[in-house]
């Protein structure tokens, strides 16, 4: 995705995130939002692997070989960090201490059923930590791009991979929209400036909820 | 992240018919100064969840003696004449629990469980009305998660970010219990700069921690 | 009970303590076995509040008020000690990680029962720890007065009381006997100087296997 | 008290079909010296149960590189094509379990529980074959303990007690896997005297662990 984009998503989930939030972002573009989190704001980020106080990466040469999140990348940590085992770090997660959680998907649908760790037949990289922060974070973002790389829509009206878990995302964040996950339905809440509600439209297969009034 | 409250406005958050769990061992390690705030505050008609009924004077025992208590989920009893005449009496209802149980289904509450298998108790009165569950061959009984309402713990020292460390015995259920509240309020000796608790010697992380009460100003 | 005999099940008890052993000593008289390990011999003492490597009792104006064992003595701690959280002590005890637990009661049968607990009506000082020792640990031994307050058998053919656990017992050590729990029932191990095997048998309700050639 | 063996003498107590419960996290805190010993011994049809089947050469993915694995419970393969072309081809067989319900598993087994009820995985296909139990209106699964021979673990520090540190992220899976193994081997950097580590610090007490590796002789 070109650095623009990811930034933008990046700054959208920001959004979503108050001072005082205790935060786990997945693999990949949802850690983009750690560089857009406003001044003022404190957000404590979590890696489920066993660290609550992440950091941003180290500088080259600075990595500390014991020092990794989640995707396996380096990291640091801030003061009031702590390090504990992984099963404390899954009772924070499943007992819903978490405020949010950030994932990206191969699929989500518009019941919030969301779809992100398995095409049978072709990959199979497991679950990891994923369904236990679908099933526990008291609010679950899905951060990706609109459609995959073929431009076939991935928010569909079912999801047809194995699910991470049912009805548990709640927000949809994408280059192209904004969509949040209501009991009637997707809900469009916000159009990225340089589409319209046509190419979002057009590019969903899930059927959408557009408040009037939205450009 | 936690607000810093006084005793009594921790007190002030408790309603009759709340569920506490409640940290401490035979009175070490008990939040002495919430306890004393809720006897004060004279809120009636609590359940509470303790491994021990501690001393009529002392630890838990004062919210028995003070007729807080209405039910308990509890191990111990031995100490504290009160409870068990009270229990008699029919003035309140008591659940006896194992103590590892009891543990277990705090921590399953706590970390999102609904419950756990135990063998502990099989064969005996604890088993009656449980469902038993065999596992390669194997008996446990099905013992579910305690909710609770509120946690009130004491640790030793929290930094500004809520992180606790306990001292010696006095971890005791603490930690545990600190998992297990929808809130909960964390009793310290002191709050030290955030940065000051060794990140590997932190027990609890302040993620759990909603509200702390500092019991003696120096 | 009189000290000798309180010194007398004591020392019995530490004849069954391997050096290198994980211990937890139930209150009152089997906390007495701790006075009698044979210099040489490290037992490693657990009270399941939460610490292990239990030391003596503290010099009178030592004692630390977050230092106390599980019948709410003072206690020290020896190099070596560490302090956790009941649920971990409790998993010590529960998975099996405790060599030797010893209790007392208020009966016990041929099959291994226990009762020590609950009188109904009388009594209910709660089940504290006593059921989770008695159904993890490797080895549970009793160690009790032979007979009750009023002379009567307290080890017997079925306990009436609420039991603690079902079938855990293996050795039972009184000032008048070792006995051991066998498929077979009760087998008369020891009888304490003093005593004679027909002292034994008619303060005991239990049925009693007696090898030939015991004094 | 553990017994000080080298990582050949641990291989050496190792046979085909044990269960290992291995520590580590995408190769950080695994027991190097351990898994390459094995790789040495030339054990075969082993079942491990890891978080992460980490990199061809490194961490567990050895293991699977060199044959070593006949079968595994694993929540991450997304590091390691070669587990995923033997799963693929049938020479490896994989149970995938979500992370937090595999530690659960670990600990129920290590705690003497004979399983847990979770809420991971309702409606997936992680439901398949289990039992569902409703408590208090919620459903949950019921996974049970997963047994384990022996524990393979990295600390950081041992005292001369077997009493257990880690270092940051490097905790990982390695306390909760320590508490389970029916043999319990630990490889460490250093062991320092009894009385260096503090009491409040220890992660693993030295009643869990059976045997101690250390891995580089100053």
């Amino acid at each position: 995705m070109a650095i623009d984009k990811r930034a933008q998503i990046g700054a959208r989930i920001a959004k979503e995130l108050k001072h005082g939030d205790y935060v786990n972002l997945g693999i990949g573009l949802p850690t983009e939002a750690a560089n857009h989190i406003p001044e003022g704001v404190r957000v404590i980020f979590q890696s489920e692997n066993g660290v609550m106080g992440v950091g941003p990466a180290p500088e080259e040469g600075a990595e500390d070989h014991e020092m990794i999140n989640a995707g396996g990348g380096f990291i640091t940590t801030l003061p009031g960090a702590s390090f504990f085992d992984s099963a404390t770090s899954f009772g924070i997660i499943r007992g819903g201490h978490i405020d949010v959680t950030v994932l990206g998907a191969l699929q989500v649908d518009q019941e919030g059923n969301l779809a992100n760790w398995m095409i049978p037949g072709k990959l199979t990289p497991g679950m990891g930590g994923a369904m236990d922060l679908v099933t526990g974070a008291k609010k679950v973002i899905v951060a990706m791009e609109h459609c995959d790389k073929r431009g076939n829509p991935k928010i569909l009206k079912q999801c047809n991979l194995p699910l991470t878990a049912k009805g548990k995302v709640s927000l949809i964040i994408t280059e192209m929209a904004v969509l949040e996950v209501t009991p009637n339905g997707l809900l469009l809440k916000e159009v990225t400036e340089g589409f319209t509600v046509e190419d979002v439209v057009k590019a969903t297969e899930a059927e959408l909820i557009i408040p009037e009034g939205l450009a | 992240m936690f607000k810093l409250i006084t005793a009594a406005e921790a007190a002030a958050l408790i309603k009759p018919n709340n569920r506490l769990a409640i940290g401490g061992f035979l009175a070490v390690g008990a939040p002495e100064s919430i306890i004393d705030a809720i006897v004060a505050a004279g809120i009636k008609d609590l359940h509470m969840i303790v491994i021990a009924s501690d001393w009529e004077d002392r630890g838990v025992g004062k919210l028995v003696a003070n007729r807080c208590i209405s039910s308990a989920q509890v191990s111990h009893l031995g100490t504290n004449k009160e409870i068990q005449n009270q229990m008699n009496s029919g003035e309140i209802k008591i659940e006896l629990v194992p103590q590892g149980t009891l543990m277990e289904r705090v921590r399953a509450f706590g970390t999102g469980l609904g419950g756990v298998l135990t063998p502990t108790g099989l064969g005996t009165v604890v088993e009656e009305g449980k469902q038993i569950i065999n596992v390669d061959g194997k008996d446990y009984i099905l013992e579910t998660a305690i909710p609770s309402d509120f946690a009130l713990v004491k640790a030793w020292k929290a930094d500004k970010d809520g992180n606790l460390v306990y001292r010696k015995t006095a971890h005791n259920s603490n930690p545990i219990m600190a998992m297990a509240g929808r809130i909960t309020i964390a009793e310290v000796d002191e709050i030290v700069e955030t940065g000051e608790l060794d990140p590997e010697e932190i027990v609890t992380p302040g993620v759990f921690v909603n509200y702390i009460v500092v019991n003696k100003e120096v």
